[in-house]
């Protein structure tokens, strides 16, 4: 079996990753894929520590599925935001987005 | 332990992959499925079908026309994706495989025998209509597009119901393994008996699933011309054909699995040949649909699977927790 | 043949995608005619016959976009479902409480969506 | 030491994960993060949370991939994506920490988290399906109202409305 710290090792370049697409993207589809990015990172590293004690906690399993239930919720309900923008606006770029200033 | 190649040729998981459930068997099962769907439907509609390329019956029919097929240009549309063109039908037939791998054929005869097999199926299922989509937009065409948009919402209105009709087998029989679930039956009987209305809408939702009459609409050829495969040129399009029958065969194989009590019979005939038998009858009945009922509309279908089917699939499950919990016995 | 994880198998199953793909690859290449010079008219989309116009990917049903939201969400429900179906037995009545809220919890959502399926035609 | 298994699927995941953010087409970009996804639920599997697994490909790239690919095709020809002066940049210092903490963790580490052990009754999907139901119902109840806020939230979202049209 694979030592642990190697899903850890995943976890923190996926992190990485997330951030970086977080920080550099200005596409709202973009930013999107990065926060997923960023669950999974976070999912993968409760699992693994769920993993590490023995017995297995099923915590940890309970905890990824309301993650994961949550991720796609705000999926949806970010993917209608953009439908609507781009029905409103031209463009996706977060950066000219200002018709939503209140 | 001798010569390498004599290992991996008498190899159980060799054999299991590429000779039986596997790659081989899946080749020959799709010739014969399309074979019997022909000959069937013409019956049917009281024609005689293929008749020529073999003395029983036209039987080698789907051999000649894979060799047709094979022999056939391959070109590919202006402007088409060519990687997800490719891709998306070698994507699904390798998907198809998979399904096949998680269904216990006999006792021990079975690729993968995990704990959560149920929900691993259903969700290998979830991928189809990605790659669906892909295809149809990858051909830069207006109708393989129509038809892959058409195969995502009806396979997101119609996989709900599908879930939640299988729901009522395991609240029954306790478990997500396949093969836990047959051998719950072998001490209880076939499930099909308390969990009718769940195997009627597995039926109707599967057949959705796997895109066929009256469920077509992705490939109707008498309103889109195919649908999503319209595009697809000769060897490629033998490759698209295939992986409906892999599911066809799959989804009758869990249906035999869930409800007919798998591979379970009185003992002089062997497990296998049971299961066949009851997989092949699940196959015909499914084929009989197909000459049968009149396709149905788009918002029809969409509208039927979330208020009906959902609705029925509600009661299944009602009628399965009365059936558990208020009469433990059963 | 393990129980749970990785089956021991997954090296013939990685073996079995790599060679499926390769033998599509090279029955394609030893059996299939080479196409020449392919003309413009053997690559036009397929149109019924009429001379193609407009761009490929344009036709779009957007009017039952509303579905797919849909399926998101009750697609994580369906799937929670499981995780209580298969210990029903043990959980027995008093378990099935919290179960029965998030399912009527979830449901009215479903009501309203459907009533904005009727209230036009279309979406 | 270190399987083939779990450094092919790191290696996917990985991978087609910086595809994801970097490729052009963002229909690739989509696909690219279907296949992160579908490894990280071979990650799952391999940590036997097999029921993780199966929710993590239904939800994710039966669902979520699904709308985005729809959503992109929708909104495809209005995609920009302007350069930005500091991204290499940071696309390097992005990648060249993480890797840096992940291998100073691992290293350091080692000795304080060992592989895990076989798992005996503690990989049940019973006791998942025990704690999830009779530990947890109380936020079970709270995922559902949120559940629902999603659904009502998106739909008028998304709603057409024929004027502007």
């Amino acid at each position: 079996m694979e030592p642990i710290t190697s899903f850890f090792a995943v976890s923190v370049i996926l992190l990485g990753i997330g951030i970086y697409g977080l920080t550099t993207k200005r596409n709202a589809i973009r930013i999107l894929f990065s926060i997923e990015l960023i669950y999974n990172a976070a999912n993968l590293n409760i699992i693994a520590f769920a993993r590490l004690s023995s017995p297995p906690l099923v915590t940890g399993q309970v905890l990824v599925l309301f993650t994961i239930a949550l991720a796609a919720m705000e999926a949806a309900v970010g993917l209608a935001i953009v439908m609507l923008v781009s029905r409103l606006n031209v463009d996706i770029d977060l950066r000219k987005l200002t018709r939503l200033r209140g | 332990m001798g010569n390498p190649i004599i290992d991996l040729l008498t190899n159980t998981y060799f054999l299991e992959i590429v000779v039986f459930p596997g790659l081989t068997s899946i080749a020959i099962l799709g010739a014969l499925l399309g074979w019997l769907e022909r000959k069937l439907t013409a019956r049917v509609q009281l024609r005689i079908g293929p008749q020529y390329a073999s003395p029983a019956g036209g039987i080698l029919q789907m051999f000649a026309d894979i060799i047709k097929l094979l022999f056939k240009e391959v070109t590919i549309p202006e402007g088409a994706d060519t990687f997800f063109f490719i891709m998306a039908p070698v994507t699904a037939l390798i998907i198809g495989a998979a399904l096949l791998g998680l269904i216990p054929f006999a006792p021990g005869i079975q690729i993968a025998n995990i704990q959560v097999g149920l929900p691993v199926f259903l969700a290998i299922v979830t991928l189809s209509p990605t790659l669906v989509l892909l295809a149809g937009w990858s051909a830069n065409s207006k109708f393989p597009f129509i038809g892959g948009l058409r195969a995502l919402f009806q396979q997101t209105a119609y996989e709900i119901p599908l879930w939640l009709s299988t729901l009522g087998v395991v609240m029954v029989a306790g478990t997500l393994s396949l093969t836990g679930i047959v051998q719950y039956q072998q001490n209880s009987g076939w499930l099909i008996v308390p969990q009718l209305l769940g195997a009627l809408l597995f039926i109707i939702t599967s057949t959705a699933e796997m895109e066929r009459l009256p469920f077509d609409l992705p490939e109707a050829e008498s309103e889109i011309m195919m649908g999503w495969q319209a595009e697809y040129p000769g060897p490629l399009f033998m490759l698209v054909q295939g992986p409906a029958f892999v599911k066809l065969y799959a989804f009758s194989a869990l249906f035999t699995t869930l409800y007919l009590g798998g591979y379970l019979g009185p003992s002089p005939i062997p497990p296998i040949l049971w299961f066949f038998a009851k997989t092949l009858l699940v196959i015909v009945l499914i084929m009989l649909f197909r000459s049968t009922f009149p396709r149905v509309r788009l918002d029809q279908l969409l509208r039927q699977g979330w208020t009906t089917l959902l609705t029925l699939s509600i009661i299944n499950i009602i009628i399965a927790y009365f059936l558990v919990v208020g009469f433990p016995a059963i | 043949m393990v129980a749970q994880g990785i089956p021991e198998e997954t090296g013939y199953i990685l073996f079995l995608f790599a060679a499926t793909i390769a033998l599509v690859i090279v029955v394609r290449i030893v059996i299939s005619p080479k196409d020449p010079r392919p003309t413009p008219e053997k690559r036009a989309p397929f149109e019924s016959g009429q001379i193609s116009s407009g761009a490929g990917r344009t036709r779009f049903i957007i009017q039952y976009y509303p579905y797919i939201l849909m399926f998101v969400v009750y697609d994580v429900i369906a799937m929670f479902l499981f995780a209580w179906a298969l210990n029903l037995r043990a959980l027995g009545a008093a378990g099935t409480l919290p179960i029965l809220v998030f399912m009527l919890v979830a449901l009215p959502p479903l009501a309203y969506a459907l009533h904005l399926a009727n209230r036009r035609e279309n979406w | 030491m270190t399987d083939l298994v779990f450094l092919s699927l790191a290696t996917v995941t990985i991978a087609s994960s910086i595809l994801a953010l970097e490729a052009r087409d963002l229909v690739y970009g989509a696909a690219a993060l279907g296949i992160a996804f579908l490894g990280m639920a071979g990650l799952f599997f391999y940590l036997d949370a097999a029921y993780i697994g199966a929710f993590q490909i239904a939800v994710y790239i039966g669902a979520v991939v699904v709308l985005i690919l729809f959503t992109v095709m929708l909104v495809g020809p209005q995609l920009g994506e302007p350069p930005l002066e500091l991204k290499r940049l940071s696309l390097l210092a992005a990648i060249l920490v993480s890797l840096l903490l992940g291998t100073a963790g691992a290293v350091s580490s080692a000795s304080a988290f060992p592989g895990p052990d076989n798992c005996g009754s503690g990989c049940d999907l019973i006791g998942l399906s025990n704690a999830l139901i009779n530990q947890y119902g109380v936020q079970l109840e709270f995922l559902s109202l949120v559940l629902a806020a999603a659904v009502i939230g998106a739909l008028t979202l998304a709603k057409t409305d024929r004027k502007t049209e």
